[in-house]
């Protein structure tokens, strides 16, 4: 099981604070795919994504008992 | 006069000795809105010994519930913001040379402000085009720079560091798309609170020189929903990063910069005029064609064909209640060029 | 005028009903120091119908370094901490009634405040032996109350509901001693602005009655050393506790309050007297009598015997540059008893 | 190994970030003793002690492997 939270307004616009895979593994492309393709979310890309409270890049992997943070970089100031 | 610091010298990793080094410190502030505004007031308190503070823009109502230098009277006088947090931060103390400058930092001036000593830039801006300017000037000149941003009850912060940390374009390195970054989701002022006290926080110890202490983890936190983080991110250093890696082109200060533009979540076109405005002259002629106009010595406001239109001493046009680039244009075609 | 409160009104948890909500709120803001000063600048930015600001002190220099309601023109008249925040909130937004209140919340009439309706209570305190006072008359009024503290770069602060959460009794069943509490140690600016960012928060989430928002927990960081956590408080909650407890006896309301108190880190002894000080009629014959006297309405200032002496129209006497209480009395018993 | 973790000025007169004792067990109550007798730490009933992030009562019990919070309560406003 791998544990997606949310933050800001990818929480708001899933209506819910987390998301779980059940899965194995995946990469992070992988899960920024199903991210697009399950739950409607655009522009994926811009997202940024942490495993375990580390910033991964598209290539790492997640693994099953990590923990995902989906973070949206907001620009207000 | 020392004394007034006395609580702040106290304070072991500052002491007397951090204090003098503060008072000859030299902070860009880029953007005056909410988070410029925090940082200001409190850098301004702290002592520091001059700072920069560049902004586009003017005091609005909208702005006053988290914009802490700002009262009603600048609001009701339409004071540019640069110049009304110079005025507040002057009442404050009177030590700290104060530059307000009513720019935008698109403006091909504003890279000249780094021909001068700066040590340290904090993000005050609104926008990411201009985080990734920032971002290359920082690289370029070798200043830390500290990315603060909040939207909702959700902010976040990173410090950066050139030839150490990763920079801002090897963190985020899409440009995001606006829907995503200017959906107006309002903003309560504790996330501006929170993220200027991070961002004045590593400011004070950067000035100080405690290279130690300087948090080299992104945090993220929704206050409302209790979430605080520190993500690690040291793996995203990007060694072909265009701006900080091996073979750096400094994309951003390349780019042309688009004289229109539709300013972030706020219903208001931008346009860059080639050469200043006579404001003074300006507003006298217009009144004496009867037209309804406001202004100071700064900027004028005006109705055209519905739509409220600011001209600055600068350059620049906004329009006001429109996200219509081409609309802007013609306004701006048909009126001033 | 609501368009004003529009960013915070496009905040989903508040919203334009929530927004209504809070400007029929009164919050009581006890002390008026740099939490008391952060808190209530947020809440009269965000519209808080009525803010009663209680504080004992005027403004000093020293303030200024992290006290972001005031400016250098209090500190050179010593205006009191409560009349010179409601001159800025009255800038700042003309909606808010603003009563301003120079007291100790040690005095009798403090509690009398109680006998109107009061929303939420906000910590802006900077001594111990207040705070449990507040906790029993928030306990026996059932009004939520929100603890926040900071020294040097860190700081906590607590939320606590009535009935709900333990007391400020039960997390801190001891009255610490003097020396570990008072040890002047500094504090910088960003530390205040992110407890006070935790109070006004949890102050928002109360006032619109997003209860499931409020945090349970006790939050603790050192904003320097890039730590923060938020500690389970719930365990303490004791069922014997005399201020919430099936027997509460609410101890603080009982004990009879010092007439001498030795202001905490602050060198400077407190005595209060029996009746009001007429202070401009003092200042005249003081002034008739030859002898060095500032002040204003509300307070004068002179020396006496080598010490700085403010009295306050309220029937209290500070003596500064001491901690001897039983000097400081025998000052009071010569010139003024 | 019981690691305690220190805050404000406890860090500072201790000048350290924590300290550890390598016991399988013990008592909140004998933790605050130990650390007046070994720290010299004086007045401990007055600092709040959380184990794995958890406040605790004096009778609570610190295992091996438990992280403890020492917290000073601070007046300073």
């Amino acid at each position: 099981m791998i544990r997606v939270l949310l933050f800001a307004y990818i929480k708001e616009r899933l209506g819910k604070e987390e998301i779980v895979f059940n899965e194995q593994q995946m990469t992070v492309r992988q899960l920024r795919e199903r991210l697009e393709q399950e739950y409607h979310l655009q522009a994926t890309s811009s997202l940024m994504i942490a495993i375990n409270e580390e910033f991964a890049t598209d290539d790492d992997i997640v693994y099953a008992g990590d923990v995902v943070a989906l973070i949206p970089p907001v620009s207000g100031g | 006069m020392m004394e007034r610091y006395s609580r702040q010298m106290l304070f072991s990793p500052i002491g007397e000795k951090g204090q003098r080094v503060i008072q000859q410190k030299h902070v860009l502030i880029v953007g005056a809105g909410a988070l410029g505004s925090a940082n200001a007031d409190m850098l301004a308190r702290a002592g520091v010994g001059r700072l920069t503070i560049v902004d586009r823009d003017y005091v609005d109502w909208t702005n006053l519930q988290r914009q802490q230098l700002y009262s009603e009277e600048d609001a009701d006088n339409r004071w540019p913001k640069a110049v009304a947090a110079k005025r507040r931060l002057a009442s404050v103390n009177h030590d700290v040379h104060v530059e307000a400058l009513v720019m935008d930092a698109q403006d091909e001036s504003f890279a000249s402000l780094f021909e001068q000593q700066i040590d340290l830039i904090i993000d005050g801006t609104d926008n990411f085009e201009t985080r990734f300017l920032l971002n290359d000037l920082a690289q370029k000149y070798r200043i830390p720079w500290i990315y603060g941003a909040c939207v909702g009850s959700y902010g976040l912060s990173f410090t950066i560091i050139p030839e150490q940390t990763p920079c801002f374009r090897c963190v985020m390195n899409h440009l995001p798309s606006y829907h995503l970054t200017c959906d107006n989701v309002g903003i309560i002022s504790p996330a501006v609170q929170m993220v200027a006290a991070y961002q004045t926080t590593e400011a004070l110890k950067i000035l100080v020189g405690d290279v130690r202490a300087i948090r080299r983890s992104l945090v993220i936190f929704d206050v409302w929903q209790n979430e605080h983080r520190f993500l690690q991110v040291h793996k995203l250093k990007n060694e072909h990063c265009p701006s900080c890696g091996t073979d750096r082109i400094y994309p951003a200060l390349r780019s042309e910069r688009a004289k229109t533009s539709v300013l972030c979540g706020r219903d208001t076109v931008q346009i860059r005029h080639t050469h200043p405005f006579h404001i003074t002259n300006m507003m006298e002629q217009m009144k004496a064609n009867g037209q309804q106009v406001h202004g100071n010595e700064y900027l004028l406001m005006t109705q055209l064909e519905g739509h409220r239109v600011v001209l600055f001493a600068d350059g620049r046009m906004l329009v006001h209640g429109t996200k219509d680039a081409t609309f802007a244009r013609s306004l701006y075609q048909k009126y001033f060029s």
